[in-house]
């Protein structure tokens, strides 16, 4: 995909997680956005390879069109450029749970192997260690969306055996739950981070280290991650960002 | 029928100790003054209601005047947590919090169902999660033809509903425009309704995505330009995103927090007050 | 991704005997012209659905096209009755016509609840009138909260979705304005949809409750100036109220009707067709 | 009321009808109105007694301001005027269902003296005699709006002694039915012929004459109901119309 790969450049790998989720994204896909890598991810596509990417934000702006990175999900400049700005009833009922959202981009504070996210609580519910803001849309983006990209920072922290709190389910324990519950979506399929990419393995039931960013090493992703985590086959390394992916990017954050 | 007032005889006359309220706004023309009133005038014992709770909220339960919080998502959008928030659940400072939270489309349904008379509102949402585990008010009932299970969530109705909007009418009809979230339906879930608008107008400029509240379906009106503030209204301010990035530090510090509060909202006693006792660069080039 | 094309090819590509299909419009927006092609290209066995089935569904069912009608109020606004739907419905006349009849506040419920990909949808309604009583399709459920018993209503899933609007773009994206009434949910209830624009224009002028449809929810947009005749488009044409009283005494005699429909409808092939072949008095004067 | 009565300008019963509906209508009342003579009475309110009525249309046009008396309820001169115009979903979940409107006005093919209405059809429903439109918008605004207002010409082949169908719920039998059912409305509290004005008595528990039109006999009214109509003790004759209630009439019509 990207043909002018340019070694010499430095990139951070926050920049390289923003080039890997926008890769995510084919020119035409649907996607519902939420603020931070989200929102540059898509954005960095839509300057990119995907002209035609079309942004949904949960304030209502349909097909929003904005020319720098929307500090907010209600800024300004996503109602503006809109195709069109429905109400929040509306967005979540006639738009996400009708099933017309290819793509849903999810963050996490904790997410276990099954691509299950917690970002309601670390610790105890009723007497929680760390409060985290709670659901938002996610429950019914994970639910509704066809395919769920989940972006994290790589650590043992967020990569955990075990979620103290199921936020957004993912793939439940592996075991088919969300077709016995009868989800219309497919559910997290990659999981981006700042060392690689995870993708959901349907035989193996559980997600599979398969990118991993140059210049990380394998190890130091097993080291990083809470669980003990397979190796697809297929392992290779992420091209690097190009100059263009580079040069879109930094025009958005004005690094 | 409207009745126009100012936003203390509003806050006076509409909101009372142990009221459910909800300030809504989503990122945009969220309430901040009729907050900062709230916490002037010592209201306590409030549920307090929102989708998106933020700063002016942090500055609610920070100050005592809140006993629940009902809610879907807790944060300082950009910029962190709600520290005061937090402190009130981790650690039940200043009072213990009883919190009931939803996802996004939980509560836009229960809003909806409320501002429809109907007692329950019925999505596709909640299932294997966790959520369903820490409240009551998630239960599933199953569709009379498929046999689906859907999930059920109770109405949203409130005692007062209090939005931003941009314009009245001298006639009392609202008029707001932009990002509307559940503005409406805040307004038609409640007992009583206060909207603070930008300016009132001899007669309407229809509008664009423009949602008008006719005068027989709001309470009270209150002109108070950048009520907002730090939150905008579309075609009158920009919003004041340094705010957002100034609050975190402050908010983090429970004393930082409570003289901050003292300075700018307990000793003033106005929305044009508070703007006035902000340092200028957090409030300069706002205005559109 | 929307398609453009005729509307014969259109109709021909989209309805199917047996589907079942709406051409929505609330007074406004009605899509005439289609109605008029599926006459023309001899559809058989269709299900009909509409809130308000009028001139347009009149002649659908004289001519022969359904086999059911889905429906909440079935006449010829301020004219009178439908008489080819009454034949059908009183004396198998042309056919027997299967009914199920709702209100209107049940028929948005289903259109919203297909809409919104749910199976049902509930409402405060039907209770204690014999509606209940003559359709399988309108059932109770309780309140999960509060016990009370509501209406419940299947969604109205469409394999056809038929509207006309003012404008389509280039990129296929629609825009409609004026009375909107469940011409969206018409869109978004269907599997195939088909949108008829008084024009294509470069680019929208955003309009005062102006609704779009993105294109990537259009199914085929056809170019049909005066497609809704004798309905209107807002600040496009003037509603015919002439051409409703008109109509009924052609309705009225069926070999009166099966002449017209023959001179008017089946010898013509287009809509511009169709229009040349009327009394000019009931076309002019009808351009906005 | 009416302080202008000039008993020398003639008038059809058709406007006596439309003006003794108009003065159901107080200022400031919120009324839900369909086309025909609902639509004219209410119209006529606006433009004599009650200039702040507002009109609402289940088009979706809330506070319609039509300077002529609209052919439909979907008229141009509707939206055009009104408040707002909002979608056919909500003007039914949010404004009526929510019992946000004061006022019904409702037609009917038969009534009885329940008022109970029927529009569906004339004899059998499987092999009906006279199919009619059906139920509409009816249903609802007889149970939510605060009180119904019907409106029909005065014959025994129209207020009947039982209807074949019950489209939309009066009082039932007068047992009690819209409590046990919970409806929000109160029901019909009038019923308004060209002969007359029937009220309904809570304590008799049906529809009682409570006033004829001028010049029309009480023997008349009876005559022409199919059930044995009780007389309120209050009975007396509708004032005539004003001249300036036909002249705004007449304004409207084009008569």
């Amino acid at each position: 995909m990207p043909s002018d790969v340019v070694q010499d450049v430095t990139w951070t790998s926050d920049e390289m997680m923003a080039v890997a989720a926008a890769r995510e994204l084919s020119d035409g896909t649907v996607c519902f956005v939420g603020i931070g890598l989200p929102s540059t991810a898509a954005n960095l596509a839509r300057a990119t390879h995907a002209p035609h990417v079309v942004l949904i934000y949960e304030s209502g702006c349909i097909g929003a069109k904005p020319d720098r990175i929307p500090p907010s999900i209600g800024d300004g400049v996503l109602s503006v450029s809109a195709d069109a700005v429905v109400g929040v009833p509306e967005i979540f009922a006639y738009w996400l749970q009708a099933g017309r959202i290819d793509v849903g981009f999810l963050g996490a504070a904790q997410v276990d192997r099954w691509g299950n996210i917690n970002t309601t609580v670390v610790g105890n519910y009723q007497s929680p260690a760390v409060r985290l803001p709670g659901a938002g849309g996610a429950p019914e983006i994970a639910a509704s969306c066809d395919r769920v990209i989940i972006t994290l920072r790589h650590s043992a922290r967020g990569l955990v055996e075990k979620i103290d709190f199921i936020t957004s389910l993912g793939h439940g324990d592996g075991s088919g739950v969300r077709e016995r519950l009868g989800l219309p979506g497919r559910g997290p399929q990659a999981i981006i981070t700042d060392l690689g990419v995870l993708r959901y393995d349907d035989s193996q039931h559980q997600f599979l280290l398969s990118e991993v960013h140059p210049g990380v090493g394998v190890d130091d992703v097993l080291a990083a991650t809470g669980w003990p985590l397979l190796v697809a086959d297929s392992l290779h390394e992420t091209p690097a960002p190009t100059t263009s992916e580079l040069s879109a990017l930094r025009s958005f954050t004005g690094a | 029928m409207t009745k126009f007032s100012t936003l203390s005889e509003a806050i006076e006359a509409n909101v009372h100790d142990g009221d459910r309220v909800a300030l809504e706004g989503f990122t945009h023309l969220i309430p901040f003054a009729a907050g900062h009133e709230i916490i002037r005038q010592g209201r306590r014992n409030l549920t307090l209601v929102r989708m998106t709770p933020d700063i002016i909220y942090d500055q609610l339960i920070g100050m005592g005047c809140a006993s629940k919080l009902i809610f879907s998502w807790a944060g300082n959008p950009g910029a962190g947590s709600l520290h005061r928030f937090r402190d009130a659940v981790e650690r039940e400072i200043p009072g213990p919090l009883a919190i009931e939270e939803h996802s996004h489309a939980g509560m836009a349904t229960r809003y909806a169902a409320s501002a429809s008379g109907l007692p329950f509102g019925i999505l596709r949402g909640y299932a294997g999660t966790d959520l369903v585990e820490v409240t009551d008010n998630v239960r599933f009932v199953s569709c009379p033809f498929t046999g689906e299970s859907l999930a059920a969530v109770p109405a949203l109705d409130l005692d007062v509903g209090i939005i931003c909007a941009q314009q009245a009418d001298r006639q009392g009809n609202v008029m707001l425009w932009g990002i509307t979230g559940v503005q409406k339906e805040t307004v038609l879930s409640a007992k009583r309704s206060i909207v603070l608008v930008e300016e009132i107008v001899e007669h309407f400029v229809p509008h664009v995505n423009g949602v008008v509240l006719p005068n027989w379906v709001v309470g009270t009106v209150v002109e108070c330009p950048s009520g907002s503030f730090p939150s905008y209204a579309q075609d009158y301010s920009e919003r004041a995103n340094d705010f957002y990035a100034y609050w975190e530090p402050i908010s983090r510090d429970r004393d930082r927090f409570l003289a901050w509060m003292g300075e700018h909202v307990l000793m003033t006693e106005t929305n044009a007050g508070f703007l006035a006792s902000l340092d200028s660069h957090l409030v300069e080039s706002t205005r559109a």
